[in-house]
């Protein structure tokens, strides 16, 4: 199936803004991707028609909220193949998402137990354990990475032992793009007993994980990256660690019953939604998925690697053009330097030219001083974009490069 | 009579009132005829669970059939409560466990078939069908 | 000034909307306000023309999402009177700027150490520090209230003493409406040298509190509580508290520089915004206040206090009809029974009229234990309700009574 | 030359170019004529908070003025610092005070005047009148 993609992009009223002047060509979607007019629309329905604070209303509007609030966490089920509703925490984001689970470990853990990270981790995926790690005396073992961008799974294996109780690794790396082989990860941590949580954030706008045949223990999305809102996210966990983790958050709605000298927490997910959750947020993510659905998920991974193929060729004609992390199994994200041209240099001109791109680190230091560079120009691209945007983005990089040569 | 019998009945005397309000006070009505829950029994661990008022469910085997009795705390609920039982009581488990509750719809009472809803008619049916699967269970 | 009501309703298009085949009386506002076109405008906004994930960006759109979200932030300071932009902490509602502190205050406090909290609280300003002193060996002590919903004063003096490191306690009560004397409160606490935290969710609608002149430590709202979007609040901090309490969540935008064996914290406010924060809802935040302030909240508090007062009159004409806390300080927020009429029944009978109430314990059962009562029925009050919203309630309130009894 | 002589010169020389491609280009030409920092005060602590890009300023007090040394990894950001020290160094530390920095808007930079800039002009204006200020505290 091919995409229509005239069509889909009518849908997404920013992509005919201008930007200096020229037509905007936007290639940070691994930063954020773009929203279509069918949620910006669920958006505003929610807010002229139903809004109203949910659970425990006995009138309509609340009754409407609630139930629209709820069908999107069944569409995020269904979506992720997930076995249980209450399975699925409506979170703010993968980083809230994480930081609640590496709360709740830090009070089961021992010193001297073993976490397992990996070197190709965003902030997001390194900060909370750290943090947990100080609190609860466990140990950080670092997957080391090698220089195609991707694990070393030999590695890995070695450092898994009874000790390990958790392994935490990204399942698309945002600096680089690489598609880490989580499945034999979770495999190969459940042989020691050892739980897995699987960062979707990078992934979750490119691939349709099925969680069920993963087998996984913890999977972590934000919306923001899958055409959805800023400020609602989730987080998958199984019923098991669900009920084993302590609450993270104290509030309203996470409770059963409240005095002052004993409070007692209610069933999930609630136990995990103290107060008032980004209700519009949870309705619109849903709906979200469903117009990525509509759109097909395969249509859009198939699309988005011709895109990649096709950028590749062309950037690797530039001289002194060094791609990282340029390996077989990666999605649509191109981070590169060329020569010693600073990445901020290229990112200023690229965005008088109206092409947006992200320059830095990326959130992912360890890659960074993996490769001993302050950071890299990436490109990273949607369903939505076109071999067109490709083409005035190669002619914008040789411009740039003729300019800061 | 069956649970499909008492469900006509209950939509046939229903059809009688044409606003919400008629409805609603016969519906209250109803509630004062309840078979009401002994004392005894009247604990926490009978609370159904998703109600915003209380309702006390109890089941009995009797001659193989599950006689339920119940009560509640608001009037309405009690009122909700004493209509399922009607549909329900007195009947085989396995009649129980295949009846299906669109009558809740025919009657008018529709809105309140969400799961999400607080006064949780979706978990008093949940409940008596648990009761019924139990002696179900038990008669195999 | 009087409110030009047919102006400000016609800006709230869920207010000509029909509930139950009736026009809709919305009197749920202290569970959440609606939301005007204006802020709708902007959030649909955000998605057409300048959605971009923000800070670090060099491309135009970042740029723009982040001057936007940072000139709301601007907006709040200005709004609350706060000293400097980096003392306002984007959080995700009220619920999670407490939990910030709470978490900070349990690795800074000592066994032995004693925290205040009012009885008027809701369960988000009890339930965060409950566990906090589970952690830290604090210890929780309760200012007592008093039969018509106010604190007694004369305890909370004498709770006071050298160990108290923190009070925290609403500015308003949600289930009551009862003002509290923050302005005494915070003065007696500092005395000893104890910090207070104001939980402003309920007061930020109706009153614009001015923080520098309070001297109060730490103040948190919800936007959703004051015309703006769900899924974002703010947390003020005194700039010296702020960098006092370690980080809440890690993750990215909050560090300086990540390794594997440490970490350094950016400086505030990103220290305590980990993540992608919830962009569209900063700005929406701050768009809700201009609209607020642009009706003015001197003539939407004299409007609403003769709603409540018009609606007193006319509610104690019932019979057998209780307010709870019927108290001189309150905003427009009645909370009653009738006789021994079931909250939940009236609630349900009045949805069916298109009145838009809420029941139960609002969140706050330590109320309701010493009222001795399973929850009330709250009407609450907000500028865009009329006096005819009040005749029909009452009408309505009567009616339930009629059939009940 | 007082700044405001030294302002007006860079926008004349701005205005011979009639797109953003020239006016890039001449402000790359501009960093590679910057005073650079001497290697020892290129230290971590003189590097200027907020730019994504390095920059190194240094300020030295000759003659009772202030001189400007700076550098940066990024050539566009060189080309930024160096018009800003063009336009302050060499001048009495009150003057620099007393600079408006509207000229940045006049040769076509206006977009880098946000103080969230990830290139932190607004950063660097901010270093340089801190110097400026210090040496005029020196002074009085
Ligand atoms: C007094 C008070 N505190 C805290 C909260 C919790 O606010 P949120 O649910 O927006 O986090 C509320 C909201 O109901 C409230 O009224
Ligand atoms: C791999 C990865 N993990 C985590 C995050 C953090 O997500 P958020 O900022 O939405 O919390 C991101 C977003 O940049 C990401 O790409």
């Amino acid at each position: 199936m091919k995409l229509d993609l005239n069509m889909i992009r009518a849908d997404f009223p920013i992509l005919s803004r201008k930007v200096n002047g020229q037509d905007l060509v936007y290639l940070d979607n691994a930063a954020t991707s773009q929203t279509p007019t069918q949620v910006i629309d669920v958006i505003a329905d929610y807010y002229q028609s139903y809004n109203a604070n949910i659970h425990r209303g006995v009138h309509a509007l609340s009754q409407e909220a609630t139930d629209k609030f709820e069908q999107a966490r069944q569409s995020i089920q269904n979506h992720f193949n997930i076995r249980k509703s209450h399975e699925v925490i409506f979170t703010s984001g993968t980083t809230h998402s994480i930081n609640l689970v590496a709360f709740g470990f830090g009070t089961i853990l021992d010193p001297g137990d073993e976490v397992i990270v990996s070197a190709l981790e965003h902030h997001a995926n390194i900060v909370p354990w750290q943090m947990m790690c100080e609190r609860s005396g466990a140990i950080l073992r670092v997957i080391p990475m090698t220089d195609d961008g991707t694990l070393d799974m030999h590695a890995y294996k070695e450092l898994l032992n009874k000790k390990t109780k958790l392994v935490f690794v990204n399942h698309v790396s945002n600096a680089l793009g690489t598609i880490n082989p989580i499945k034999e990860i979770i495999n190969n941590a459940h042989k020691v007993g050892a739980a897995v949580l699987v960062d979707g954030a990078q992934a979750c706008g490119h691939i349709k994980p099925n969680l069920k045949n993963l087998d996984v223990d913890f999977y972590t999305v934000s919306a923001h990256k899958l055409c959805g809102p800023t400020g609602v996210g989730m987080l998958y966990g199984k019923e098991k660690w669900l009920n084993k983790l302590p609450p993270y958050q104290g509030g309203g709605e996470m409770i059963e019953e409240v005095t002052f000298e004993k409070t007692t927490y209610a069933d999930l997910p609630h136990k995990f939604e103290a107060g008032t959750p980004n209700i519009c947020g949870g309705i619109a993510f849903g709906a979200a998925l469903d117009y990525m659905n509509a759109i097909g998920f395969e249509a859009i991974g198939s699309h988005e690697d011709e895109l990649l193929q096709y950028a590749n060729e062309q950037l690797t004609q530039i001289e002194g053009l060094r791609i990282y992390g340029d390996n077989k199994q990666k999605t649509a994200v191109i981070s590169f330097n060329i020569d010693s041209i600073h990445p901020y240099d290229v990112g200023t001109l690229l965005d008088k030219m109206g092409i947006a791109v992200r320059t830095g680190h990326h959130c992912a230091q360890p890659i960074m001083d993996y490769y001993k560079i302050p950071g890299t120009i990436r490109a990273s691209f949607a369903f939505y974009n076109t071999k067109d945007d490709v083409d005035i983005f190669v002619n914008g990089v040789q411009r740039a490069v003729a300019m800061l040569r | 009579m069956t649970v499909e019998q008492v469900q006509d009945e209950i939509i046939d005397e229903f059809s009688l009132f044409n606003d919400w309000m008629q409805r609603y006070e016969y519906m209250i009505e109803l509630g004062k005829s309840l078979p009401l829950i002994e004392k005894k029994h009247k604990t926490d661990d009978n609370i159904i669970k998703g109600c915003q008022s209380k309702v006390w469910v109890h089941a009995d085997m009797v001659d193989e059939k599950v006689v339920f009795t119940a009560d509640s705390d608001a009037v309405i609920t009690k009122g909700i409560i004493a209509i399922l039982i009607r549909a329900f009581s007195n009947q085989p488990p396995q009649d129980i466990l295949d009846a299906n509750t669109d009558f809740i719809d025919q009657i008018g009472l529709k809105e309140h078939l969400s799961p999400t809803r607080a006064n949780g008619l979706v978990s008093m049916i949940k409940q008596l069908k648990l009761y019924a699967l139990a002696y179900q269970t038990q008669l195999n």
